[in-house]
Parts: structure tokens; C-alpha cells; sequence
């Protein structure tokens, strides 16, 4: 697995999520303000533009640059929000290998990005509550002897659960906790985009 | 979906543009970068007052770039806070040695992304950066179960009010704790009739019946809080005026600047109708209206609706308020 | 109906007395007679400029009171005009001896209503008052086949203009004929993405699917000439900007006073868009834009739409443009 | 018959126009503003208030307060059409008999100042529609012999006819005839309120 896995994978997840964006779309309306498909859409658009303009020669240079078009192009709160993910993701892989241990520490680096920026905790109905289960699975599965690959498979199924776990919450951080008890039975945007993302990754980075 | 409009996509920049077109006396647009500018910016000696905001809350925050007012405005996307980008570019092109203040509405998206913006600026260019975050919205509880209390129609009185302590030349540090004092003497509450509709997302955010109204409601089409049948508006008046009185709390024998504000697509008349119904309310509160404002200033898209906001003035407040501002969304003494 | 109202059969008084309240430093309001008033009228030795017509057009015409502008409007019910009682008090009230102008739309009702009232305050108190009849709206063809064409856009324009000339003490007569020459130099075409509701009616005066549009709409929430499938803000801007401009003609080297009006229900952010459009299809005609103006000012109650009005205007109408005016519609140094 | 028949015809009128408010509007609704109705209500409601607060000695006078309070309380296109209707009717009707004859004679006095107000021609689709072809069934029926409660029957059964015939008509005046073509297959919405109100006279004077 090189860059171009990882090119694969920013590629793929902009198709995904382009595809999507209609229902991200539709579940942000229910409890937020009808932006994440298009912020998501225009994001991942955005990377591959660049992918289709410049060649990169580590995963590190690739991803913190993809950070930093998440950043440049989205705004709102996903935003900065997946633009930190990708550029802690990035810096934590300059000089590593791309063992499976590597790419666990880096997504840990990047969702602690997440973290920093959002202070949300688990079960706050945001894409962190995809997030921690799909790290921690990735985690189980890679020291049960896992691949990348498998221990990514094992990370986006945990992140569905943890994505479909947000639908009886009630919302504590971002635009949705302005409904108080009316956000609950509603999945959050941002864990869908976050799982379809781990999904892709799997499907890729192998 | 029936809007005035071409491509989804390029409903920010044309308007945009349309702005440019409309006022080459006042504005210049940089619209590549979604950036209004003041035309005479960077002003010499002058703090810098920079907003910005997702698009489709109209004239906020571009309509009120202009002397005594907001040197930059950046425009995100509909509903979608700006990127860090933006403001830096803002930043630097109107400092003027002064220092500059970000007026940041509290939604997580927007201030996340001119946190970004101030320590790049600070780190870069050594600009001195303060920031004011608005969060005036009784609707919302204030505590750790949500994100805070939104950035409502209070932005505006504090953008007109901090514009003019800027532009008669007080320092960064005053002006940012002028800001921080209009938005703590601040509080609205909002409605809607109807939703609005995202032009990308092409239908609306929400389906009202014909004999429903949201209450509690904030400026991007979200839901709001509670779900009611219609009501007349002396009622809809109270739903509005009693938890923004109650909160700060504002007491009998307060001088106040009212303010009803329409989102987007309630007729003026009904807007006077309302201030009517709020004038007499804060009338038998014993509560003292100084100043008033009526009218689409913080809008939401086509949403039909209105908000209330009071806030508590002092002379001063009151002299900053009438002094003389010019801009495409306000404009008088000038 | 989805209104911020109270009674339908109160909306107009209402809102009367909510301008009132929220604006008592320019306008004195008589609600029993529903005539708003520049607060500081009669000027002595100022010819008085009176305005009025159906309520449900706001600000026009009450908010266009004030300071180098009109000196009273009478409101009648939403989208009935007033009655002549109201324009002989009003009449009588502003006369300073220099004698009034009434600005009349050409409307049947309006006219016929004006008309009686300038017989009556003629007969009565000797005060001396000509009439002017706009009539700018080219989606009517002006022929003994209809009731002639509308007063729309234009009437906005020749208030500010007119208001200026009777500001600086021209005398009646040259206000009058000034006022001739705006209107012949003015023209106007309108369209509408939805229906109004007049309160007291209960429902949308038209039905028009998600689909469809009507152009070449009065301000009354009449249906328009044509109804077409909805179109891009691009050839939306075309529908209204080429009749306009090949009706006068409006031709290379023209100077105008561009003019986007919405029609109550369209946010400010497709109202520049529209402007854009417009700016460029006078670009490429090779007309001057030498003044704009973009936003609610001559409304359908909460109809979305807009119009397109142009002013083929010299130095002296550019000059009586840029004079202070202070309503609370429109104001600009003062 | 004396002044009192002319308050019930008020009266009764006003009843009327206030049952049938919602129907005006929505022919109005189809070719114009959408507030005949409405205008019409408010006008007879004023007029019924007028009768409730004063007596009045003759015809004339009833009448003529009737037509002041038509073009003070109306506004819009009917008011001064029915305001000056009213207010010659009664003129006309000064130091006459209440004879049939007398009924006629001020009745084309009262539709003269609709035609000089309004300057309608007939097939213009406006009240005069409804207004021509009844007086003509009135002097008819007057030159027939006719009393003058008969002869206001024909005129409303004229009146009813003209009305119809506005259907099929395009506008020439009033706010319908900025539809052009539009206009044709809708009824008149003062043709309408004519017949109700000659409709209404058939019954109380008599
Ligand atoms: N403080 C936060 N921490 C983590 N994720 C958050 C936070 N606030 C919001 N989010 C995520 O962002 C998503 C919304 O993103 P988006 O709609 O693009 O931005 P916005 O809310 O600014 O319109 C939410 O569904 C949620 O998952
Ligand atoms: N010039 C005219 N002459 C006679 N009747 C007219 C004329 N113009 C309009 N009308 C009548 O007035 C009616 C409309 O009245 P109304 O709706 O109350 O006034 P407006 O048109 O001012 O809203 C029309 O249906 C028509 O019968
Ligand atoms: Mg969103
Ligand atoms: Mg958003
Ligand atoms: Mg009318
Ligand atoms: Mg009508």
C-alpha cells in the first residue's frame, strides 16, 4: 500500500459522498440547517481537483493537503472539523511506514484532532459517535493480528452501529442540540458522512 | 423550488457580484474570495471590523460593510459559515496597524472557522486579533446540553454600535469590550411561518402544515423549538417579547433599542404589525424604547417569520447608535 | 393564511399604528383617517406632495414620508385605494400656500378616488392641487382597449425626484411637470413566482404550480399577462429588461436609474442576483447605469418576484436623486 | 312607498353583499384584486350603520348619505362608481314622486354617473353591463304599464342576463383588462354585485 491507495481512497470517498449528498443532505434538514451533503460534496470535490492537477509523492503530503482543501473549501462545522481530521491523519504518517499500527496511530492523531476542535464527547450525536467505535475496532482487530484492510472493514461496521446508535440521542453539540428533545430520532449527518468514509477507506486502502 | 436564480451553485457569487454592481460607491467586492470590502479600506488609525457568516441572511453581513459600520464582510456558502481563508484575507486587507475584531455569530461551524482564522492571522502577520462572539437567542438553553445560544439579531445593533466606536477611533481593546457589552445586554427570540428552502438542497428544510407555526426558531431554517398551532399575532408578539424580558431580565424603567426583524419573506406590513404589538408589550412592562428598528436585516433565505431583539442602551450606547453609518443595509447621518 | 395578523378586517390599521411607534421623530400618523404625515408638515412656502393607494405595498407609500419626499400618504385597505375624504384632509393639511401635488397610479379606482377629491378640495378651500398619473408598466398596452397602463416602479423614483424639487421650493407647477417627465422617461414590467394573499379575502388570489410563473404582474396580486414555465434568474432578466428598454426606447448612451424591486416575499440575496442580470444586459446595451437601486420598496404583500424599472435621467434628475432624503423607506444624507 | 321601503332595500342589500362577500372576492380573485367582496361588505356594513344611528325624512336624502358613505367607506373602482350611482339616484329622486316613472328617471340619472365616472362602454365587462340592459328592461316595463316593483323584476332578470354575458367577454376597463385575453371566461365581479343589489331593490320596493 502506497499513495496511490490513498489516492484511491480520497477519490472513492468524494464519488461516495457525492452520491450521497442529496441524503446527508435531507438527514441535515431534519436537524440541522439542509448544508452537509453540498459542504461534503464541494469538499471532497475540491480534493479531486487537486488530485487531478498534482501528483504527490507520500500519503503524508497528500493528506495534509487534502486536510487543507477541507479547510479552504467547506466552512461550516464539518469543515474544520474533517479538514483537522485529514491534516493530523497526514502529519501523524510523515515518516512512517503504512503498517496497520502506523495507520491506527494516525487515525487516532486525527480524530483527537476532531476532538480538539469540536469538544464534543461520546454520545453528543455528532460524527464522533462514529468515530471512537471505529477506532476502537480498528484497534481490536489489529491487535488480534488484522490487516489494514480488515481492521478498516471492522472500523467502518463499528461506525455504522455508532452512526445508527445516533438516532435515538438527543443532540448535545452542533446545530442539532438547538432542538433540544426534538433531535432525538433523527441519525446524525455527520456520523453518515464519517461512516461512508471508513467504508471507503476500506474498500481502498488495501 | 421558485427562486430568482441560475445554477444552485453559483447563487453566492452572482449575488455577490449583483452587490458590486449595486454599490461601485461604497463596496468593492473581491469575489473570488467572497470578500466585501469597504471601498476606502484599510482606513488609517482605524481598528478593523471584520464578520462574516454562511450566505443567505440578507443585507447581514455584506449589506453592512460601510463607514460606521463593517470594514469586510466574507460570505460562506448558504447556511455555511465561511472558511478560515476568508477571513485571513480580510484580516490582513484591513488592518491598519489598529488591530482588527472578528464579529463571530456562536454557531460551532462559524466559530470554529475564525478560530482557525485568528491564530493563522496572529502567527503570520503579527496582526493584532480579538474576537466577539454574539449569542443572543433565549430559544436556546445556554448550558452544557447544547452549543451555546445563537448569534441572532443582537449582531446587527452590535455591528452598527461597534462600527461607530471603531470609526470615531477607540482603541481594540475597548471596542472589543464595547462588543462584548452590547451582546451581554442583548437578547431575541424568533418564529416562523414557513421554511425556508436551500437552493442546493432545492426543497424545503422543513414542512410546516397551513395551520402551524415554529417557534423558537434561528436563522438557517432549522427547526425551531416548539411546534404551534398559528396564532394571531398579539400572541405570537408575547411568545417573543415575555422570554426575551424575563432572561436578561430587562426591568421596568429600561431604555431599550427594539427591534422586529423579518426572515425574508414577511411583508413590511405585517413587520409593523408586529412592532405594534411589541410596543405595547414592552409599554406596559414599563420598559422605555430609546431607539427602533423594522425591517429585513438578519433574514433567513424566504422563511416567513420575525424575531424580536431588545437590548439595554445607556446615552452612550444611544450616541454610538445614532451616529452616522453608511451602508447598502443601513444608512443614516450620512 | 399564513400572516403575522391579528383581525384581517385590523392590518391596516395596525400597521398604521406600528409605524407610528417606530418612527415618531419623522411621522405623525393619523390612524382614524389612516393619512401618515411628515411630522413636521405643512413647510411653509414648500409645495406638499401627497401620495396614496391600496395598502399591502409597503414601505410605498407611507414610508416614503419624511424629509425630500412625500408630506403625506393615505392608505386605504390592502390593495383598494384610499377614499377622497382622506385626500382632502390630507390635502388640506399639508397646504403651506404654495399648493399640493397628488401622485396618483394609474389605477381606475385610484384615479377615480384622487379625482373627486382635488374636485372637492378645489370647490372647498381654494387650495390650489394638480395631479400627476403614473402609468409605467409596460406589460399593459396603453389603448383604448384597456384601463391604460399601470403605476408601478416609477412612482417610487418620481417621489425621491419630485420630492427634492418641492424640497428646494420649486413652485407647483414645475413640480408637476417634473413630475410629467419622470414618468415619461420611466418605464417598468414585473413578474411573480407565487401568489399574494389578501388578509381578508383568506386565500392566494392565484393558484400557479411549482413550475410556473406569471410575468408582466401588477402590484395587486393580479395575474400577469403570460403565465410561462419558470425560468433561470438569466432569462427571467431578459423577459423584464428587454420589453422595458424597447418600449421608451432605452438606447446606447442612455443614463438610467436601474431599479430591481421585489415584490414582498423574495429575499434581498436573489434580488442582487437579479441585479446582476439586469446590470449586465444594460452593459451590454450600452446604457449608463448612473444610479440603482435593489430591494423592497413597492411590494404585492408577501408575493415573491420582482421588477425591472428603468429612468432614463439627465444631470438634473441625477442631482434631485442625490439629495437628502429621510423616510423611513429610503434615506441618504440626512 | 315611501322612504322607508329604501331603507329595507339598504338593508336588505347589505344582507346580501355580506352573504355573498366571499363569492365577489373570488370572481374578483380571477381577474382582479381579490376585495370586491370585501369592498362592497365594508361600504353596506357603513351604510347599515349610518341607517342604525340616523332616521331620515325622504328618499333623497337616505340615498344620498347612502352614496357619501359608498365613497367614504369604499375607495378602490366601485366605491365612486356606487357612490355616485347612489348620490345621483337620490339627487334625482329630490322633490320627485316615488312613482315609477320617478324610479326610472333617477335611475338613469344614478347609471349616467357610473358612465362618467367610469366612462365605461357597453361589452366593456363592467357594472354598465349589468346596468345597461336593466334599464332598458325597466323602461320597458314601465311603457308596458308596469308598477314599479315588477319593473325593478325585469330590470334585476336583465340585469342577471348582462351579468352572464360578461363570461365570455375580454376587458376594456378596470384592473381586468391588463389580462387582455385572460379576462374572457370569467364573470364580472360588479356585474355580479349590480344584480345583487337590483336583485335586492325587486324585493323591497314595492
Ligand atoms: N462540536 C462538534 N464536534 C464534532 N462534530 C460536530 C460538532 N458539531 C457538529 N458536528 C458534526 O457536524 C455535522 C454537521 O455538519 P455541517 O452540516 O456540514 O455543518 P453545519 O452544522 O455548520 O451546517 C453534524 O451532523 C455533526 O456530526
Ligand atoms: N371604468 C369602469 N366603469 C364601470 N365599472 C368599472 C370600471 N372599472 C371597474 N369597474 C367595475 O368595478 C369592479 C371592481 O371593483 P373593485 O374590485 O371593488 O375595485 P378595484 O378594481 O379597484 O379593486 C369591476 O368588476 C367592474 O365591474
Ligand atoms: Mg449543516
Ligand atoms: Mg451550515
Ligand atoms: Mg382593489
Ligand atoms: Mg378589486
Amino acid at each position: 500500500m502506497g499513495v496511490d491507495s490513498f489516492v484511491d481512497w480520497l477519490r472513492d470517498a468524494a464519488g461516495v459522498l457525492h452520491e450521497n449528498a442529496a441524503y446527508l443532505t435531507e438527514l441535515d434538514s431534519a436537524i440541522g440547517d439542509a448544508d452537509h451533503g453540498a459542504n461534503m460534496d464541494r469538499g471532497f470535490q475540491a480534493i479531486v481537483a487537486v488530485l487531478d492537477e498534482s501528483s504527490f509523492d507520500s500519503a503524508d503530503e497528500l493528506l495534509k493537503k487534502a486536510g487543507m482543501t477541507l479547510v479552504s473549501k467547506v466552512g461550516g462545522a464539518s469543515g474544520p472539523l474533517y479538514g483537522t481530521f485529514f491534516l493530523r491523519f497526514g502529519t501523524a504518517l510523515a515518516g512512517a511506514d503504512l503498517s496497520a499500527e502506523a495507520i491506527g496511530r494516525a487515525l487516532h492523531a486525527g480524530v483527537e484532532g476532531v476532538l480538539a476542535r469540536g469538544k464534543a464527547e461520546l454520545g453528543d450525536k455528532t460524527m464522533y459517535d462514529a468515530w471512537a467505535p471505529a477506532l476502537e475496532a480498528y484497534d481490536a482487530a489489529v491487535a488480534g493480528g488484522s490487516e489494514v484492510g480488515p481492521a478498516l472493514t471492522a472500523a467502518a461496521e463499528a461506525a455504522a452501529k455508532g452512526r445508527d446508535a445516533t438516532v435515538p440521542l438527543v443532540a448535545r453539540k452542533g446545530r442539532a442540540s438547538y432542538l433540544g428533545e426534538r433531535s432525538a430520532g433523527h441519525q446524525d449527518p455527520g456520523a453518515t458522512s464519517t461512516t461512508l468514509i471508513l467504508e471507503s477507506a476500506a474498500r481502498t486502502l488495501t | 423550488m421558485k427562486k430568482l436564480i441560475n445554477d444552485p451553485g453559483d447563487v453566492v457569487s452572482e449575488a455577490l457580484r449583483g452587490m458590486a454592481a449595486a454599490h461601485p460607491d461604497r463596496l468593492r467586492v473581491d469575489v473570488e474570495n467572497r470578500i466585501v470590502y469597504r471601498k476606502d479600506a484599510p482606513r488609517p488609525g482605524k481598528v478593523g471590523l471584520i464578520s462574516g457568516g454562511g450566505s443567505g441572511h440578507e443585507p447581514m453581513h455584506g449589506g453592512f460593510v460601510g463607514l460606521g459600520m463593517l470594514d469586510a464582510a466574507c460570505a460562506g456558502e448558504v447556511f455555511t459559515s465561511p472558511v478560515p481563508d476568508q477571513m485571513m484575507a480580510a484580516t490582513k486587507a484591513v488592518d491598519a496597524g489598529a488591530g482588527v475584531l472578528h464579529i463571530v455569530k456562536n454557531y460551532t461551524g462559524d466559530v470554529m472557522n475564525f478560530e482557525m482564522a485568528a491564530e493563522l492571522a496572529a502567527a503570520d502577520a503579527g496582526t493584532e486579533v480579538l474576537s466577539v462572539v454574539t449569542n443572543d437567542d433565549v430559544a436556546v438553553q445556554d448550558s452544557l446540553y447544547t452549543a451555546g445560544r445563537r448569534g441572532v439579531g443582537v449582531t446587527v445593533l452590535l455591528e452598527k454600535i461597534v462600527g461607530a466606536a471603531a470609526e470615531e477611533g477607540q482603541p481594540l481593546a475597548q471596542v472589543a469590550d464595547l462588543a462584548r457589552r452590547v451582546n451581554d445586554n442583548g437578547r431575541s427570540m424568533g418564529m416562523a411561518l414557513t421554511s425556508c428552502t436551500v437552493p442546493a438542497a432545492g426543497k424545503p428544510t422543513f414542512d410546516l402544515a397551513d395551520n402551524e407555526m415554529e417557534v423558537g426558531i434561528g436563522i438557517h431554517g432549522e427547526p425551531g423549538r416548539q411546534r404551534l398551532p398559528l396564532a394571531p399575532a398579539r400572541e405570537i408578539a408575547a411568545m417573543l417579547v415575555d422570554p426575551v424580558v424575563s432572561d436578561l431580565p430587562y426591568q421596568q424603567g429600561d431604555s431599550v433599542i427594539a427591534f422586529v426583524n423579518g426572515m425574508g419573506g414577511t411583508p413590511l406590513i405585517e413587520l409593523y404589525l408586529m412592532y405594534n404589538e411589541v410596543a405595547q408589550l414592552l409599554d406596559r412592562a414599563g420598559i422605555t424604547v430609546a431607539r427602533s428598528l423594522v425591517g429585513n436585516y438578519i433574514t433567513s433565505l424566504e422563511m416567513a417569520g420575525c424575531s424580536v431583539t431588545l437590548l439595554k442602551v445607556d446615552d452612550d450606547l444611544v450616541r454610538l447608535w445614532d451616529a452616522p453609518v453608511n451602508t447598502p443595509g443601513l444608512r443614516w447621518g450620512a
